[in-house]
């Protein structure tokens, strides 16, 4: 009988293994396979595990440290374990796809080593993160996580928008290790000790409460992306390699929301205004990821907004878990958090799926530009099926996993005007409008882009298209999970009211009353349905004919490529309603006359945050700091002259020092 | 009592599908009435669909496989919300706590796939057509919870039938509520279901439609599923549209029954009156109107939260 | 006793060998043995397993640290300095003279750390400047000219403002028992009470300040930036790892004076506007800098900066401080290797004519790139711990406003200094005149991972005898807590 | 007796301040070498002994002989012109170091008051040190720089001799020798500046820059 622990440290050992692959063997496909073999074997071993432990949850023996790392410097408690099981589930899809897709770089003839080093660093890193109890060490595989996604990041260094979006990302933790000192420094000087489960605020002192909430959601938010910190994300996400991007957008961002939820744990409860805080930036977040998304053409991009989109949900359940928490309500916290907690494992299930699909279509076809694509669905339907999979999840429409998270969180609004009246119908009537239009621009967001992607006939050069065995295992799997997920809510609500029950302590059945099974059969039957009448039409059209034409076009039957409708022109209406927000703006001529000239049109949207405060930001803060001038930086008679003023400054110091 | 439940659930479906076609073709007579005139008789709606059952696909060259899924999952989502009816204030076949999510939200999964299958044949006709579709229906949804969910916020109850069956035009303040509420709802179905002054089914030119240009290249049992899912969506907002006046007295009982016809039968009139006397919007101002109805929505929202 | 005659006999004769001997191999590896011997004398010295006494020797815990912080420096740069000679294509004598001056420099830097008398310190320090001076000058270029001359003259200087200092020192002493003594540091610890504080203000003054042209604190760092960017990459990390930890020797053992005195708030307070002075000057100069050898010099000035800054907090800032300088001397040895071979290989300073550094020589580029990292205090190499120490000292102290200071100043520094490294690693190649060979791995590049995988190791598994001596020199300086 | 010479040495630097030839200013410094040996030699004539005679001799040596002697010669080995090339004007310099020299000598009136140091050579030294530095400041001739610091060099003698202290003698060579070596490194140095920068003026040492 072995622990959790050991079954934890087993996998990591086995991952960390994994790294010596690339460094001791020389041939890079050997290399890769026997890496990559190793790799998924920890991710099993360690993903078991915690399966188990989520899903089965039983008391754990304390067990043991881990090199040199004390016992107490873990922590796997039910959040811990969550976002491990969490992290593992993608990690392992994940990593199977970086094996077909570090064989499509081989086959470049390029050096693919140091980027599966890194890759699974990465992986490494964060599973320590989410299973660290010490601030420091937190904070050094923090790090770690990041360092190792930058550093995979930069893997086609030479291009311009790689070196600019990853320098992006490399700031933004900097920024984010700043604030978590202070953070974490703050609590240890409350507390004495170093360990994340020892934090504590003495209660009562509100000021530093909200300072320290403060802080938390600066550092972690920024992490995850949180309007107005969202900037790095459409600008990291797109050049990094597939497999990191996908990582990256849909794990690492979490790793802020689980130091958010871990910071509640430490401040519970929250204030009432940190409450509204963070629900009205999750809502402005959520609206304007998808809305920027939606303005984009780059489709990591796009999938990159989709994320701030995205944590903007599970921001909106996390500031109801905290409203709750700030009037003692418990059903609100444990719906708030839960719809959170499952969105984040959704989130992290459907977006990976994207973000690897993305890294298909990208090697195929040799650009991220989906005005260049289009008819991919003629050449590969599975791998589109698939990708339809995630959208349609992602979209949180039924009857996949997306819908029952977006559920959870609409039902804690409907809980959070029972509950405590006053002007709360209101509000929550307004976040759920809110919420429900962040859906209506997820629908149109992604029905463009599948259309334009996969949809119609290939716009620029035909190329083949090939998905290989590895890329469907891992995109299937993922694609599965969305399905199961949805199907069959009833494991992973259970084990999300487990989490929230670690966090919520005093517990309550709110999760587990919503009618599950209602949904497992409405669903089942909405399939059934949709089955049974696209047999009964196959069935007929034998029965009554079936043929294949031209598109209709108004008589005209020359319908080109070129005649389709583009993703600009798509999304042009809809983008033109916040064109100011959206920094949106578009290029058009139209022929006129008898023989009219080419005409075109195109748009494009500037991020507001990005393009309007940071860049010219900083360029006017590095003008106004080359303006200062010390005089004569360059003549040993003003260095001498400097000394001589410096002493003659500390003297006046001196002497009016009391 | 539980399966007398299921039984008025599966009677209350088979209204509605039953029941669609002729309410579309009643409001097509109407029309044709006001404008003077004889028009196709009211089944005409029902010929037409059973022609196209048996009629042969066409279907384009670069079509996919989504042509062919969309119009099931069309059909599918559309019984589903079906279900989630109280027709006549009976009991749906389908009713929990939250449905009404799960009704604005499987109606999206109809109208993801729609705009997809009318993107998956590459014609720009109905790009047009998605694109107008999908800019519209982000309005949708909010507009559905500025009404039906206002009422769920207020009085707590989060399954369709439950929020129906808590309206009571006892108080003054609150039946005006309900009214206004009415009237925004309208302007949805109408959006919605593609009418006047949003969109015009009988216009000929591709370059104005909407829903539509979506369904230009279907045929046969597609075009079926989309046109018989469509009369049922009309008939399932007329239903939700019907039952704000609940309170007037429908209900399984005959005197009930008959009002609920009636109830239905006038809202058809408007509807036919309504596209009788408006032309469609400019394309450019839709989402204008659309605010419009969203603002009455709020604005009767807070009008009734705070005159407590 | 007689381990340090014979260790200075040694050296000495190393430093005449190199005189006499004119093959440049043969200079090498007898200076290679004395750095060896030397450093293995600070090792034993630093775990304690010799204890000389001498009178005139100071071996406290704060002379032990450093003298092996300087002698690790020396060693590994006296390693990779054949290596470098041998591909410098340097015109003149500067080869010739090389290895005498860096055992003359050896010499001086222990005696000026191991002196327990400040008129010795002053002398030796003196010493320490005028034997790097040529070196500086190894390239014998107008540039180096240049910045010999200045680091030279403003050097010297501000050693007379020290010795004025030191002179103020001794007054402060009248009429008390240290008066007419030697100028013992120990002596003068001991009776600090008794001093006169104006006197002692003032000693303090002149001793900071003209320390302040050798530790590179603002604004008097120019000359101290000049020429750290100018000499040869091995010189470089000379000067940034060992001269200014050499230097601020002074400033502590006066700072140990002034502690136990009424001048001691006032000491810290001038002390914290030179650091943040230092450190703000790195952020402002940092936006416009191209050079990329001036930009770690002024990334030095940053960090001897905040040094002089947890110094002057005290507590846990103190000794997060103590660690840095282990750190930090290390970490900068490694990065000023890396600017030599880049310098070497492309032949110029400007970092906008450096280009793909990660293709064109993997090696160096990968250690530059870590190195960087190092030095923002990433995780886990060591500065990421002792900066930790320092902020969280800064921020329970009673000026926490100094630590936003220093991390907004330090923020723009790590983006500045970013941009730069960065874009020299990943910049497309459009600097063809760079022969495209592959880069084969050198000692230099053996010498910089092991000092890496240092930086790491000390952090992550401290050894005790560096904790306990760090306790030490804090508890010297009241900071233990 | 230590008081005259002092007062003399204050003479030298005003002189120093006030002229502008370049070889007056070795003279200057040549005068303030022998004036410090001798400063240096008076105690001896109280209590002689032998090991401290030779502190002066160096003195005499090094600041009187050696340094003056070496620094002409750079100046006929480099043929320096002889003005001193002021950057502001005589008088206002003149003005700037006698406001400076009042300043010392009534702040060090004031420190008399609350320790025992000898006011004229201790004021005297200070002096010396300002002038050096605001001669370093205000002159364009790298040879005047290393002028001034000699002079700041003779200043801190001066004052070190001013306060009851005795350092050994070796630690006081060393100081010689120091002087002496920087002297003799920047005597290269400028030789070196001459031939490759074919000036030797401070504004043409600016090439080090950001």
């Amino acid at each position: 009988m072995f622990s959790l622990r050991d079954m934890f440290f087993i996998s990591m050992l086995i991952q960390a293994a994994s790294i010596l692959a690339p460094v001791f063997i020389g041939g890079q496909r050997r290399a890769s396979a026997l890496a990559h073999i190793t790799l998924v074997a920890g991710l099993i071993t360690g993903f078991i595990s915690s399966f188990l432990a989520v899903f089965f949850p039983m008391a754990h023996t304390v067990g043991t440290g881990f090199f040199g790392l004390p016992p107490e410097y873990f922590r796997f408690d039910p959040l811990a374990l969550y976002f491990l099981c969490v992290v593992q589930a993608v990690a392992i899809p994940t990593a199977v796809f970086s094996y077909s897709y570090l064989e499509h770089y081989i086959g470049e003839g390029r050096s693919v080593k140091s980027l599966y080093v890194f890759f699974a660093g990465m992986l490494i890193a964060t599973q320590m993160v989410v299973t660290i109890n010490h601030a420091i060490v937190f904070l050094v595989f923090w790090e770690a996580t990041s360092m190792s996604a930058y550093l995979g990041m930069i893997f086609e260094k030479e291009k311009k928008e790689v070196q600019k979006g990853s320098f992006y990302y490399f700031v933004m933790n900097h920024v984010v290790i700043f604030l978590l000192y202070i953070f974490f420094f703050i609590l240890h000087r409350q507390t004495g000790s170093w360990l994340l489960s020892d934090f504590r605020v003495v209660t009562g002192n509100s000021g530093l409460t909200a300072l320290l909430f403060l802080l938390a959601l600066a550092a972690f938010g920024m992490k995850a992306g949180f309007m107005p910190f969202h900037f790095w994300l459409p600008r990291a996400h797109p050049i990094a390699p597939s497999t990191i991007s996908a990582f990256l957008s849909g794990i690492i961002i979490k790793l802020g929301i689980y130091g958010l939820f871990r910071a509640f744990q430490i401040l519970s409860p929250a204030p009432l205004w940190i409450g509204w805080l963070v629900l009205v930036v999750s809502m402005i977040t959520a609206i304007f990821g998808v809305w920027y998304a939606l303005a984009q053409h780059d489709i990591k991009k796009l999938l990159a907004y989709h994320s701030v989109e995205n944590i903007g949900i599970i921001g909106i359940g996390m500031g109801i878990g905290f409203i709750g928490s700030a009037y003692a309500n418990i059903p609100m916290q444990i719906l708030g958090f839960g719809g959170a907690l499952l969105h984040v494992l959704n989130h992290a299930v459907f977006k990976s799926l994207l973000f690897l699909g993305s890294g298909v279509i990208n090697n195929n076809l040799g650009t991220r530009n989906i005005e260049l694509m289009g008819g991919i669905v003629h050449k590969a339907g599975f791998f589109v099926f698939l990708f339809l999979t995630g959208s349609v999840a992602i979209c949180g429409i039924p009857p996949l996993n997306g819908f029952v998270s977006e559920f959870i969180i609409f039902n804690s609004f409907f809980t959070a005007a029972r509950e405590l009246k006053e002007y709360y119908p209101l509000m929550m009537l307004v976040s759920a409008v809110g919420l429900a239009f962040v859906g209506g621009l997820a629908v149109a967001c992604f029905t463009k882009i599948n259309a334009i992607m996969f949809l119609g006939t290939q716009r620029g050069e035909t190329k083949p298209f090939h998905v290989s065995a590895y890329d469907y295992i891992s995109l299937g799997v993922l694609a599965l999970l969305c399905v199961v997920i949805g199907f069959c809510p009833v494991p992973f609500i259970n084990a999300v009211n487990n989490v929230v029950s670690g966090i919520v302590p005093q517990g309550g059945a709110e999760l587990l009353n919503i009618n599950w099974l209602y949904i497992t059969v409405i669903f089942t039957l909405f399939s059934a349905v949709a089955l049974a009448m696209y047999f009964i039409s196959k069935a007929m059209r034998k029965k009554f004919g079936f043929r294949e034409s031209d598109a209709w076009c108004c008589g005209y039957n020359r319908l080109g490529p070129r005649m389709q409708y583009t993703a600009s022109s798509f999304a042009d209406q809809i983008n033109d309603i916040a064109r100011a927000p959206l920094g949106y703006h578009k290029k058009g001529r139209a022929g006129e006359g008898i023989f009219p000239p080419s005409s075109g049109f195109e748009s494009h949207s500037a991020d507001l945050v990005d393009n309007r405060i940071i860049v010219p930001g900083y360029k006017k803060f590095i003008s106004l700091m080359s303006a200062i001038r010390l005089p004569g930086n360059t003549d040993i008679r003003y260095y001498v002259a400097y000394i001589l003023i410096m002493i003659i400054v500390y003297s006046v110091v001196g002497f009016l020092w009391h | 009592m539980a399966l007398m439940n299921i039984f008025e659930g599966l009677a209350s479906l088979f209204f509605v599908l039953l029941f669609a076609p002729l309410f579309a073709g009643l409001v097509n007579k109407q029309k044709a009435m006001m404008t003077g005139r004889v028009g196709a008789p009211v089944w005409q709606p029902y010929y037409d669909l059973f022609k196209l059952f048996r009629k042969e696909t066409i279907r384009a060259k670069s079509a996919s496989f989504i042509s062919g899924l969309s119009p099931a999952i069309n059909f599918a989502a559309v019984i589903i919300a079906a279900s989630m009816l109280p027709v006549c204030n009976a009991h749906p076949l389908i009713s929990f706590k939250g449905d009404i999510i799960l009704f604005a939200y499987i109606l999206g999964t109809a109208r993801f796939f729609q705009i997809l299958a009318a993107m998956d044949i590459g014609s720009s006709f109905e790009g047009m057509g998605a694109s107008r579709e999908a800019s519209f229906a982000i309005f949708v949804e909010p507009i559905f919870f500025f009404t039906l969910g206002s009422i769920a916020f207020i009085t707590g109850f989060t399954s369709i039938s439950d929020i129906y069956r808590s309206i009571a035009m006892d108080r003054m303040s609150y039946t005006v509520f309900i009214v206004v509420c009415s009237i925004s709802f309208f302007i949805l179905a109408v959006t919605e279901c593609s009418r006047m002054p949003v969109d015009d089914p009988n216009t000929h030119l591709e370059l104005t439609m909407i829903h539509e240009v979506m369904i230009l290249d279907n045929s046969g049992q597609d075009l079926f599923f989309y046109q018989y899912s469509g009369n049922i969506k009309l008939l399932i907002y007329i239903v939700l549209e019907t039952a704000f006046y609940y309170p007037l007295g429908a209900g399984l009982t005959a005197v009930g029954v008959t009002i609920f016809a009636l109830n239905i039968l006038f809202v058809s009139f408007v509807l036919a009156g309504v596209e009788t006397v408006t032309s469609r919007f400019k394309l450019k101002d839709m989402p204008h109107y659309l605010l419009f109805a969203a603002a009455i929505g709020i604005l009767n929202l807070l009008i009734f939260t705070f005159n407590k | 006793m007689a381990i340090i005659f014979s260790l200075t006999g040694l050296i000495l004769a190393s430093g005449a060998a190199c005189w006499f001997v004119k093959d440049l191999k043969a200079q090498y590896f007898i200076s290679l043995f004395a750095a060896g011997a030397h450093l293995l004398f600070s090792f034993a010295l630093f775990t304690g397993i010799c204890a000389p006494q001498l009178a005139f020797l100071s071996l406290d815990p704060l002379s032990r640290l450093f003298l092996i912080v300087v002698s690790n420096v020396y060693f590994w740069v006296v390693l990779v300095s054949y290596q470098y000679l041998k591909q410098s294509t340097a015109k003149g004598s500067g080869k010739k003279y090389y290895f005498i001056f860096l055992n003359v420099y050896l010499l001086a830097n222990s005696a000026a750390i191991l002196s327990n008398n400040f008129a010795m310190y002053w002398v030796v320090s003196e010493m320490t400047t005028l034997s790097v001076a040529p070196l500086i000058y190894y390239l014998r270029d107008e540039e180096s000219l240049e910045a010999m001359w200045k680091y030279l003259f403003l050097v010297s200087v501000g050693i007379a403002a020290v010795f004025i200092g030191i002179i103020f020192l001794a007054l402060s002493a009248t009429g008390t028992v240290v008066e007419g003594k030697q100028l013992f540091f120990t002596d003068f610890i001991r009776h600090a009470a008794l001093l006169n504080p104006v006197w002692l203000k003032a000693s303090f003054i002149f001793i900071f300040v003209g320390m302040s042209t050798k530790i590179g604190i603002a604004p008097m760092h120019s000359a101290d930036v000049d020429a750290t960017s100018t000499s040869p990459g091995p010189i470089a990390a000379l000067m940034s790892g060992s001269l200014r930890v050499t230097a601020l020797v002074g400033l502590m053992r006066i700072l140990q004076i002034v502690r136990g005195t009424s001048v001691y708030e006032f000491a810290r307070f001038i002390m914290i506007i030179g650091g943040l002075l230092s450190i703000f000057t790195a952020f402002v100069f940092i936006f416009r800098v191209r050079n990329y050898k001036r930009l770690f010099a002024y990334s030095s000035v940053e960090h001897l900066g905040l040094i002089v800054l947890g110094v002057a907090t005290g507590g846990l800032a103190f000794i997060g401080a103590m660690y840095h300088i282990v750190y930090n001397s290390i970490n900068k040895v490694v990065i000023f290797f890396c600017a030599g071979s880049i310098n070497q290989k492309y032949g110029t300073v400007d970092s906008e004519k450096v280009s793909s550094l990660l293709e064109n020589m993997p090696w160096t580029g990968w250690i530059f790139m870590f190195s960087f990292l190092a030095i923002s205090a990433v995780p886990p190499f060591g500065i990421f711990f002792s900066e930790l120490k320092v902020f969280e000292g800064m921020l329970f102290s009673n000026r926490p406003w100094v630590l936003f200071a220093v991390l907004f100043f330090m923020l723009f520094i790590f983006i500045n200094m970013g941009r730069v490294v960065l874009q020299m690693l990943y910049k497309k190649d459009e600097n063809s005149k760079v022969v495209k060979e592959r880069e084969r791995v050198n000692i230099t590049h053996a010498v910089s991972l092991i000092l890496l995988v240092m930086l790491i190791a000390l952090a992550l598994f401290t050894p005790n005898v560096l904790k306990s001596t760090i306790i030490d020199i804090a508890k010297d300086f009241g900071a233990a807590s | 007796m230590e008081n005259v010479l002092s007062i003399l040495f204050c003479l030298s630097l005003l002189y120093l301040a006030l002229t502008s030839r370049v070889k007056h200013c070795v003279n200057v410094l040549q005068a303030q070498g022998i004036i410090l040996a001798v400063i240096n030699t008076l105690p001896l004539f109280h209590h002689f002994t032998l090991g401290e005679i030779i502190l002066p001799a160096a003195l005499l040596g090094i600041k009187g002989v050696l340094i003056p002697f070496y620094i002409r010669k750079i100046i006929t080995d480099l043929d320096i012109k002889d003005p001193i090339e002021p950057t502001i004007q005589q008088f206002t310099f003149i003005m700037l170091v006698i406001t400076l020299m009042s300043a010392v000598f009534v702040a060090s009136g004031i420190l008399a008051k609350s320790t025992e140091i000898n006011i004229i050579p201790f004021a005297s030294g200070f002096s010396a040190i300002i002038t050096g530095i605001l001669v370093i400041i205000f002159r364009k001739k790298l040879l005047v720089h290393v002028m001034g610091f000699l002079a700041m060099e003779n200043g801190i003698f001066l004052f070190g001799s001013a306060i009851a202290f005795k350092l050994p003698v070796i630690i006081e060579l060393g100081m010689l020798l120091d002087i002496f070596v920087v002297v003799f490194l920047m005597g290269i140095a400028l030789n070196k500046i001459s031939t490759t920068l074919s000036g030797f003026e401070a504004a043409q040492l600016r090439r080090l820059k950001d």
